[in-house]
């Protein structure tokens, strides 16, 4: 990867950040996003989003008001789009954490302009995951009970239960990113409000920012800190989909049952986590020209980190044709012709379709370079993990041990309802954090511009960047 | 010892060698109440201050190992002593169940513990302080670099020090108001 | 430039802990409040059709709990006594009582009284008096005195806690068969304890001798040995 | 009792609020009517029936196809309100709201307050009685239990008997006399009859016609009689629309009288039923499945096993069962049995009738074994069959000596065997020529939807002056009458009446009559006897003192604790079959055989036969019948025109695709259903459904009497049936979907699902089974291909149960598929009933099923029948996922379900290998109707939306016996201690009890060779266990017809 020194002569690599930007280029840069005058089309992105979310209140007052019934779940199949939705949210939870954690241990410094948004991501995708837990109890008001506490029923959760296990894991992951987020987020409140010259959001900014002010010593506690979360978050966000996954493989239901899930399942979030990251860094990368800071670097690297986890998915699929067949199990052996014959055959195909052959585009520098066709990949990378995860739980569940239990699923206007309204809820989220947060960590991306301690790198680009627009800083 | 009239003396500086140039100068000087400010972490510069070394790993490893204890010890305590429940025919104590819960506690505990103890570390939150008095601070959040003596050193006197950090080419030097 | 006073520094920390704080108390209300009286009942007197003294009746006159209630022995539930019953002696006393109207009326009537329900368990807890009865728990181990009580009420929680407290110690609140009517049954009255202990401690041949705690212990253990008392915590022992 | 008094008042209030709305909307059409009659008003009537306003209304009353948005809103006991109110419900923390307590105010000393009590009495379907067990709480009648000394019953029961506590309480019951729809007194309706009755007693009740179904009733003849003499020239008409007619007509052929025909199948050791039903349909059927299931019990011990063989042109229960199953057409049928009663010399040989190579084979091997078995043999054939072909089954049993052994002729058990049709034809006729004053229908008779169609029996009716219906509901006729009067259940009322063995047993209210009912006993004495006051009580008993030998007291109090009057079974009377007869019923099969045979390939054999559930469409408002799932097709709240794969390819019609059924120029339009086993060239429609006034059961289905006709009331041979474009959604509990777009697959359920899940069955070894050969040869075949994991396999050490420890055997052996023991459940339980909409989306809530599995050729098939209820798993899957310890296992290995803790992540339902958790996706049990809270079962919760909920194995039973037992310190009597599917099975195919226990029955059974586990592989370790089904093929057809199990186990 980028900062390894390989003995072949070094091919050309994009830069991570643009020549000719200083720390104070970047800072005024990033933060006049946010301190610069609303654009007309922040509020209408954000208007659409919030009128979605306002539709996903509305159906889950309804669906409070009448119970889970509204749903088209039934006997065989008694999860549908609630859990699908709740796997498909936390394997999006996964890239933001896994980039700036994983990553920073690795010292892959192209993170630095992609982490802060991407964690963004990954809180507001957990939220919507975190929703869907509670959403699909038949008795929601009594979520409560899953968590453990002294009470007057001397009861207390089965630990045993993988869904306990999800609480753990999916409440633990949420506080530690929000943690890790906003932790990060310190020195560039700060910066913020020491450039904002409005009053209010200086005082807003000023107590977010807890009075930082840079001094050495605090840098110093302040690195450790990242670094020590970092290395807690990395096995942290491994276990959470693992987690998830044992969901299913802790279950006896031929398709739930089976080793290869926890890797398996960590890959595709992490593909699906990728996916997002892209189907959101590329229209901002357009809207607020920050090309300069999301290089082609960027895309490209994330690319490949798409190719390569989606060929481990595939992998996961491959494995369990291979056990299906090898174990001569004639419920996995169904099981499996029945995804590919069965009724919901289509579904199974367009699948792989999307998981599988569409990114194979990725090996080609055309496309892994072309913002387009990432957006594009990304999309039916998102659309394909949403698919596998339909496949998993509703065409295992239809037709499991007793053939005169089988039954069929089939989403109600109510399931996608709830459904598209936590995109709106994403949506929401993501528009106003865009707006009045640095979307890129500032202070980080000082560190990798020339006048940066760490330098940046000085292989020139072929073709010279459009200049930067420089705003001076707010001195009085 | 009585409140010093100010809080101490702030010099600018516009790059990152010359503040760390001048923070060894000041230390050899015999000056020990100083520190430095900078848009971002400069491993140097912590080394020409003297802020080497922190509690913080200890403070997390306690965490982690509390938070180890709370998680295992709650899920035996309630499923084999509290309430003993035959679940699906497997014994009380199934520990192999228990260990995600534990592992997920000790992560949390542990998180919990770097960042407060990050926070008590630095003193945070201290909304106000007296460098923000010098207006030029404001860019120490941006590219500049400032080195601050306390006024409570004892080497301190108010014009010595202002002409010795004159010395040092500093774009600026100002007096921090309490 | 200055955004903040001097004083929010002291604020802003103190208002960390304060957070860990008031988090603690909003438990600990929450916690005390599903336990008061006002969730449970607990102790609150309410308003019946007739005010009937348990105190009067059972402490006064020495009327036994099954003269009224005369399913507990056989049944699920206690039974209420009809109109009937009450009227069996307020024929001959205090025939005109204002008191008594509702009780005259609905005999003569032939409407059943309407009492209000002071031992209300929820629907989906099935309890059994007689087995509690037939296995020695005494009518005051979950009633209190009744006899001490001119208007009868609730006098412990009904709360799974409390049910669970016992079943899982059954021995605690045993007493000999004979007693389980007797509302002021004293497990440390030396004259029923050595009705009921056998062997007798050596001790208890000197005059002053009281049953120790210990002593009362081991007369609930030959209890428990004797009337086969389990501890029941299976949920279907009182889900349904 | 004043507790049942005062719950009367509620219920009457509430009630009579309910169905307002068509009350109104007919009382105004009535008032217009009452002013100026004449067949052209009622005409206008009738399209008032066809108004949209009415449909509509029909609708709001029962929604049908309801749509996916507002499917929920529809579904009248969901709304808003309740929701909330369910919120507050089973809640761990809430607050209770204030209870009262209402003691008596003069305690009865035979009621204990939260005991309930057992009344001997007597359920009357079809005419026919069966002697049950009531059970009551505090005066509320809560379940029905066979009664052990009742010939009918033994201890057991059938659907109808379990479902009629449901009816007893339905809020859709009339609950007020009415008059041109206005509601009326019991006086005014005796004045006002009384007047008429005067003016016609003069001319000795001329023009006085009294119509009613089969009466057994010794009382009611009584009265009858009684009336008949004082009222000479009045008549008494019987019309049973699924009575038997053919029965009675082939008896008075053979014998010369209308001799009643019963069977002792404990005694044969080979049985052949002609296309007959004849184990689980019919007034001895409960009787009938426990004798032949003693013969069928193989254990280790004893490899006794009788044969059965079943040539039938429908798959019935008693061909799922047999060892020798032939499907042919009806008319093959009938050549069928000519040329058998040819082999064993019933009738005199002529010419081979058969064409079909397989069928001449089955006769002669079947023949051959009855001549081997003769005396200890029975052929059945029951009523749908044509009378010849009975005349000749008559002649069978007698050449085999088995009339007298096995067959037992008696004297007619109802008490005036007339011919039916011919008495509606009489009826008709005079009312068509004016000569009926007074048209007095008791009991619900229901002639305007069930008469013969070719009679004109609704035009007739209008010409009748004054037209009474005396019913538990209002219906098609009530409509057309100036009377209606509400009947009292049989739960509510004193009564009599004869079983199939013509033993009488006495019936006795169990609670006031809820809607101010009448009984037939008591309408007849008013208006006839002068007596408007006299109750059934006093009618009953006066009856009997005359009759009952002894001290009339201590005789009486005996026959009614007792629920039998002693020593009333009929005699067998000595009777033989004229040769005349023989003779004439040989020669119509051979002329029908010619027209059948001559007949165009596009034509079918239509075949009536009532409904296994709402049966002739009387109890087509009982909720708990119409989602029962039909043995083998598993349909509910609908009936289907039934064709086999076969046929259906013929006659280019697809699953529910809707068609038009016609004969002899009458339509109908159905929707077809393609069942599997279906004789070629054979279709069948049940009686019972198309009902235009029935409450919430209005629109559902399709009437089959609009083709029936007093010529043929059972077989419509050469009917022809027409595709037409429309679909029809059914809701089928197995194998069959509303498809994600809505389109089907022809026939065989989405993709041919049907045939795959029975392959996959097969594969699976859900169903061992196996021949009595292999059994004898080695007695461990079983065992050897059970798939039973090591004991030491699982990571963990075992849970070691000591004192009780609960399981339950499950004998295939004798399963009939007759479902009793899901209604049963279902009683037992408080298990609601989620509508037809519901079961589409797979939501029904039956916590026992019986699955059924087609194997092999879709047209001749092996069929299997499964009951599952909850297999009480050891390991149990569905406990280890659940995160708030609602389901844990008990200290005896129950596996306990708790609804007040269960918060519905359904983890467990989706982890249970055997589906058998039940899930109220919605607010399932109706808390708004106050009468149906009198239903309720008080030692089961009901629950609320959002809780799963399963078989308990009748954990209340369990803890009650337990209890019981501590209270009196001694051990559970062995049999006292029987879960609801088990009391209630007729062939005692259910077993439960202690495993501990190694004298117990179930230990026996489970530890039997035969005995195997549900998906054992997965080591759940199930506490409910199967016994493998064995045959008994005829080796002279084994050899014929490979038989299926061999090669499914190789």
């Amino acid at each position: 990867m980028a900062t390894i020194d390989s003995p072949l002569p070094k091919p050309y690599k994009p830069p991570v950040v643009a020549p000719g930007h200083t720390p104070g280029t970047v800072t005024d840069k990033i933060s006049s996003v946010v301190l610069r005058r609303t654009p007309k089309w922040w509020y209408v992105g954000f208007g659409i989003s919030f009128s979605i979310l306002m539709m996903f209140l509305f159906c889950v007052t309804y669906l409070f008001a009448k119970g889970v019934g509204i749903w088209g779940i039934n006997q065989p199949v008694g999860w549908g789009f609630d859990i699908i939705n709740f796997v498909w949210w936390i394997g999006i939870g996964h890239a933001g954490t896994l980039i700036s954690a994983i990553l920073l241990l690795l010292r892959q410094e192209w993170r630095t302009s992609i982490n802060r948004f991407a964690e963004a991501m990954t809180l507001f995708a957990v939220a919507c995951a975190g929703m869907y837990p509670v959403l699909h109890l038949g008795r929601p008001w009594l979520a409560y009970w899953l968590f453990p506490y002294p009470n007057t029923m001397g009861m207390w959760p089965q630990f045993r239960s993988p869904l306990i296990w999800d609480v753990f894991a999916v409440s633990t992951y949420a506080t530690v990113s929000a943690l890790f987020w906003y932790v990060g987020l310190i020195p560039d409140l700060a910066t913020l409000r020491d450039r904002t010259r409005n009053r209010a959001m200086k005082i807003a900014y000023g107590f977010g920012a807890m009075g930082w002010r840079g001094s050495a010593a605090h840098w110093h506690n302040y690195e450790t800190a990242y670094l020590l979360l970092a290395g807690l978050a990395t096995p942290l966000v491994i276990s959470v989909h693992t987690v998830v996954s044992f969901d299913f493989a802790v279950g006896q239901v031929p398709g739930w049952h089976a080793t290869i899930f926890p890797p398996y399942f960590v890959a595709g979030a992490i593909y699906a986590g990728f996916a997002m990251v892209l189907t959101l860094a590329i229209p901002l990368r357009a809207a607020f020209h920050l090309e300069d800071f999301i290089t082609t670097r960027h895309l490209q690297n994330m690319a490949k980190v798409m190719l390569a986890t989606g060929l481990i998915v595939v992998y996961g699929y491959m494995a369990e044709l291979f056990f299906g067949w090898y174990s001569g199990n004639i419920y996995e052996r169904f099981m499996l012709m029945n995804r590919a014959t069965g009724p919901y055959r289509f579904h199974w195909f367009a699948l792989l379709l999307c998981n599988a052959v569409v990114p194979q585009l990725l090996w080609l520098r055309r496309f892994r370079t072309s913002p387009f066709w990432l957006f594009v990949i990304s999309m039916f990378v998102s659309v394909g993990m949403w698919l596998e995860r339909f496949i998993i739980i509703v065409t295992s569940l239809h037709r499991d041990f007793l053939p005169s239990s089988w039954g069929l699923y089939k989403g109600t206007i109510w399931d996608w309802g709830t459904f598209i309204g936590t995109i709106g809820l994403f949506l929401s989220l993501i528009f106003l954090f865009i707006r009045f947060l640095p979307m890129i960590s500032i202070f980080e991306m000082r560190t990798i511009v020339p006048g940066g301690t760490e330098g940046g790198e000085y292989t020139t680009a072929p073709e010279q960047e459009p200049g930067i627009s420089t705003e001076q800083g707010a001195v009085p | 010892m009585k409140r010093p009239p100010i809080y101490g003396l702030m010099a600018e500086f516009h790059d990152s060698d010359e503040l760390i140039e001048a923070a060894y100068r000041v230390r050899e000087a015999g000056y020990t109440r100083l520190d430095a400010y900078t848009p971002y972490p400069i491993e140097a510069v912590a080394e020409a201050t003297g802020h080497h070394h922190s509690k913080l790993p200890l403070i997390v490893l306690i965490g982690g190992i509390v938070g180890a204890l709370a998680g295992y010890g709650l899920q035996y305590w309630a499923a084999v002593i509290e309430y003993p429940l035959n679940v699906g025919g497997r014994p009380l104590h199934s520990w192999p169940a228990f260990i995600v819960p534990t592992f997920e506690m000790t992560i949390l505990f542990a998180a919990l513990s770097a960042v407060f103890g990050m926070f008590f570390l630095n003193g945070l939150p201290q909304p106000y302080h007296p460098v923000f008095n010098v207006p030029r601070f404001a860019l120490a959040s941006r590219d500049r670099y400032f080195l601050l003596i306390d006024a409570r050193d004892p080497l301190f006197d108010r014009e010595g020090t202002r002409r010795f950090l004159a010395d040092l080419n500093p774009t600026e030097v100002n007096e921090v108001e309490h | 430039m200055q955004i903040f006073h001097r004083s929010t520094n002291t604020l802003a920390k103190v208002s960390i802990f304060g957070a860990v704080f008031f988090i603690a108390l909003f438990a600990w209300i929450f916690s005390t409040l599903l336990r008061s009286s006002y969730a449970t009942g607990q102790g609150i007197v309410l308003k019946q059709p007739v005010p009937f003294s348990h105190d009067h009746h059972v402490a006064g006159l020495g009327i036994d709990c099954r003269y009224c209630h005369t399913a507990v022995e056989v049944s699920n539930s206690a039974g209420m006594p009809s109109t009937e019953t009450c009227m069996n002696c307020h024929r001959q006393i205090w025939t005109n009582a204002d008191l008594l109207e509702p009780v005259r009326s609905s005999f003569a009537n032939n409407t059943p009284i309407v009492w209000q329900r002071v031992h209300d368990l929820p629907d989906f807890v099935y309890f059994n008096h007689s087995v509690h009865v037939a296995k020695g728990i005494g009518c005051a181990s979950c009633h209190g005195q009744v006899d001490r009580m001119p208007l009868m009420f609730q006098q412990a929680t009904l709360q799974m806690e409390w049910c669970l407290a016992c079943h899982r110690d059954p021995g605690k609140n045993v007493r000999p068969r004979e007693e389980v009517f007797n509302l002021d049954w004293e497990p440390t009255d030396p004259a029923s304890y050595k009705r009921y202990m056998q062997p007798l401690p050596a001790a208890a041949s000197d005059p002053e001798w009281k049953p120790s705690k210990a002593d009362v212990q081991a007369l609930q253990a030959k209890l428990v040995k004797e009337y086969k008392i389990q501890s029941l915590t299976s949920c279907s022992t009182c889900h349904r | 009792m004043e507790s049942v008094n005062d719950s009367k008042g509620k219920c009457g209030a509430e009630a009579s609020a309910q169905p307002q709305p068509v009350r109104l909307d007919l009382a105004e059409v009535r008032e217009k009517l009452s002013r100026q009659r004449g067949p052209e008003v009622w005409r206008s009537l009738e399209e008032l029936a066809e108004t949209p306003e009415f449909e509509e209304f029909l609708h709001r009353e029962f929604p049908r196809q309801a749509s996916e948005i507002d499917a929920v809103s529809r579904r009248g006991f969901l709304q808003l309100a309740g929701a909330s109110l369910a919120l507050a419900g089973l809640t761990g923390c809430t607050k209770q709201p204030p209870e009262g307590i209402v003691p008596y105010v003069k305690q009865p000393e035979y009621i204990v307050p939260g005991r309930p009590l057992f009344f001997a009495t007597t359920l009357v379907h079809g005419g026919y009685a069966q002697g049950v067990l009531a059970e009551s709480h505090m005066g509320r009648p809560t379940k029905i239990e066979g009664n052990p000394d009742h010939p009918a019953s033994l201890g057991s029961t059938d659907v109808f008997a379990q479902a009629a506590v449901l009816t007893l309480y339905d809020p859709e019951r009339s609950q007020s006399i009415l008059h041109d729809g206005r509601i009326a007194t019991w006086g005014a309706f005796v004045a006002d009859l009384g007047n008429r009755l005067r003016a016609l007693q003069g001319l000795g009740g001329e023009g006085v016609r009294i119509l009613t179904g089969t009466v057994t009733s010794p009382t009611f003849a009584a009265q009858m009689q009684d009336l008949l003499t004082r009222f000479p020239r009045a008549r008494w008409h019987q019309w049973e629309a699924a009575g038997g007619h053919h029965g009675r007509a082939a008896a008075t052929r053979a014998f010369g009288q209308p001799l009643a025909t019963r069977y002792d199948f404990s005694a044969a050791r080979v049985v052949l039923a002609i296309d007959s039903d004849v184990l689980t349909e019919g007034p001895g059927n409960v009787r009938y499945q426990r004798d032949f299931a003693r013969t069928r019990r193989v254990r280790k011990g004893n490899l006794q096993m009788s044969r059965l063989y079943a040539v039938e042109s429908i798959p019935t229960n008693t061909g799922t069962l047999a060892d020798h199953r032939l499907p042919l057409p009806a008319a093959e049928i009938e050549a069928f049995t000519l040329a058998l009663a040819q082999a064993v010399g019933a009738a005199t040989a002529g010419g081979d009738v058969l064409t079909d190579a397989r069928a001449r084979k089955f006769v002669q091997a079947i023949a051959q074994d009855l001549r081997a078995n003769a005396g200890a043999s029975i052929v059945a054939a029951d009523e749908y069959s044509s009378p010849a072909v009975q005349v000749l089954v008559h002649a069978i049993n007698q050449a085999l000596g088995n009339s007298g052994r096995t067959v037992f002729h008696t004297a007619p058990v109802d008490a005036a065997p007339v011919d039916h049709v011919a008495s509606m034809r009489e009826l008709v006729t005079d009312m068509s020529a004016g000569r009926v004053e007074l048209l007095l229908m008791l009991g619900g008779v229901n002639p305007v939807y069930t008469a013969p169609a070719d009679l004109g029996f609704t035009p007739a009716l209008q010409k009748v002056p004054l037209r009474v219906h005396h019913g538990l509901y209002e219906n098609e006729t009530s409509e057309y009458c100036q009377w209606h009067v509400p009947a009292a259940h049989e739960l509510e009322s004193w009564g009599d009446a004869r079983s199939f063995d013509g033993t009488v047993s006495l019936m006795q209210p169990l609670i006031e009559p809820l809607y101010s009912g009448k009984t037939g006993h008591e309408v007849i004495a008013a208006l006839f006897a002068n007596r408007a006051d006299a109750t059934s009580f006093e009618l009953v008993q006066a009856h009997w003192k005359t009759l009952l030998v002894g001290n009339f007291e201590e005789a009486w109090r005996k026959v009614v604790h007792d629920g039998i009057v002693p020593a009333t079974q009929l005699p067998p009377a000595g009777a033989s079959v004229d040769g005349g007869a023989v003779q004439q019923a040989a020669n119509d099969i051979r002329a029908s055989l010619q027209r059948a045979r001559s007949e165009g390939s596009n034509k079918v054999t239509l075949r009536l036969r009532p409904d296994p559930t709402v049966w002739d469409g009387s109890l087509a408002q009982n909720v708990w019948l119409q989602e029962l799932p039909k043995p083998l097709s598993k349909l509910t709240w609908d009936n289907a025109l039934m064709v086999g794969p076969a046929t259906a390819e013929r006659l280019k019609v697809s699953h529910e695709e809707t068609a038009e059924v016609s004969w002899n120029g009458r339509k109908v339009q159905a929707a077809v259903w393609v069942l599997p086993g279906m004789a070629e060239g054979t279709a069948t429609l049940s009686l019972g459904y198309g009902r235009r006034r029935a409450g919430r059961a209005t629109g559902l289905g399709f009437s089959a009497y609009e083709l029936r006709t007093s010529q043929n009331l059972w077989n419509l041979p050469g009917a022809e049936i027409r595709g037409l474009a429309g679909r029809h959604d059914f809701a089928c509990t197995q194998n069959h979907h509303v498809l994600p777009q809505g389109k089907r697959k022809s026939g065989m359920g989405e993709d041919g699902e049907i045939p795959l899940a029975g392959e996959q069955a097969e594969k699976r070894h859900l169903v061992m089974t196996g021949t009595l050969e292999e059994f004898r040869s080695d007695p461990d075949f079983i065992k050897k291909e059970r798939e039973e994991p090591e004991p030491g396999e699982s990571l963990y050490p075992g849970w070691k149960y000591e004192g009780h420890k609960w399981g339950m055997a499950i004998d295939l052996n004798v399963c009939t598929g007759c479902s009793t023991c899901i209604v049963a459940c279902q009683a037992e339980n408080n298990i609601p009933v989620v509508g037809k909409e519901q079961v589409q989306r797979g939501r029904e809530m039956h916590w026992i099923r019986v699955d059924r599995y087609y194997a092999g050729d879709m047209d001749d098939p092996r069929i299997h029948n499964q009951p599952v209820p909850c297999m009480q798993c050891e390991n149990a899957p569905c406990e280890v996922v659940c995160p708030v310890a609602a389901t844990v296992h008990s200290d005896e290995g129950l596996n306990d379900m708790v609804y007040n803790r269960c918060v519905g992540t359904r983890y467990c339902s989706n982890n249970c290998p055997y589906k058998v958790r039940r899930f109220n996706f919605l607010r399932y049990s109706d808390r708004e109707t106050p009468v149906l809270a009198l239903l309720q079962n008080p030692d089961v919760t009901v629950r609320m939306r959002g809780v799963m909920e399963k078989c308990t194995y009748c954990v209340q039973r369990i803890e009650q016996a337990k209890i019981e037992s501590k209270v009196e310190n001694r051990p559970i009597p062995a049999g006292t201690l029987q879960t609801a599917c088990q009391q209630a099975c007729p062939t005692q195919a259910i077993v439960f009890g202690d495993i501990n226990d190694p004298e117990s029955e179930v230990t026996r059974w489970k530890s039997d060779p035969l005995s195997y586990g549900l998906l054992e592989m997965l080591n759940t370790r199930p506490r409910t266990t199967y016994l493998a089904k064995i045959t008994n093929p005829n080796p002279a057809l084994a050899a014929g017809q490979a038989h299926p199990e061999h090669e499914e186990r190789t």
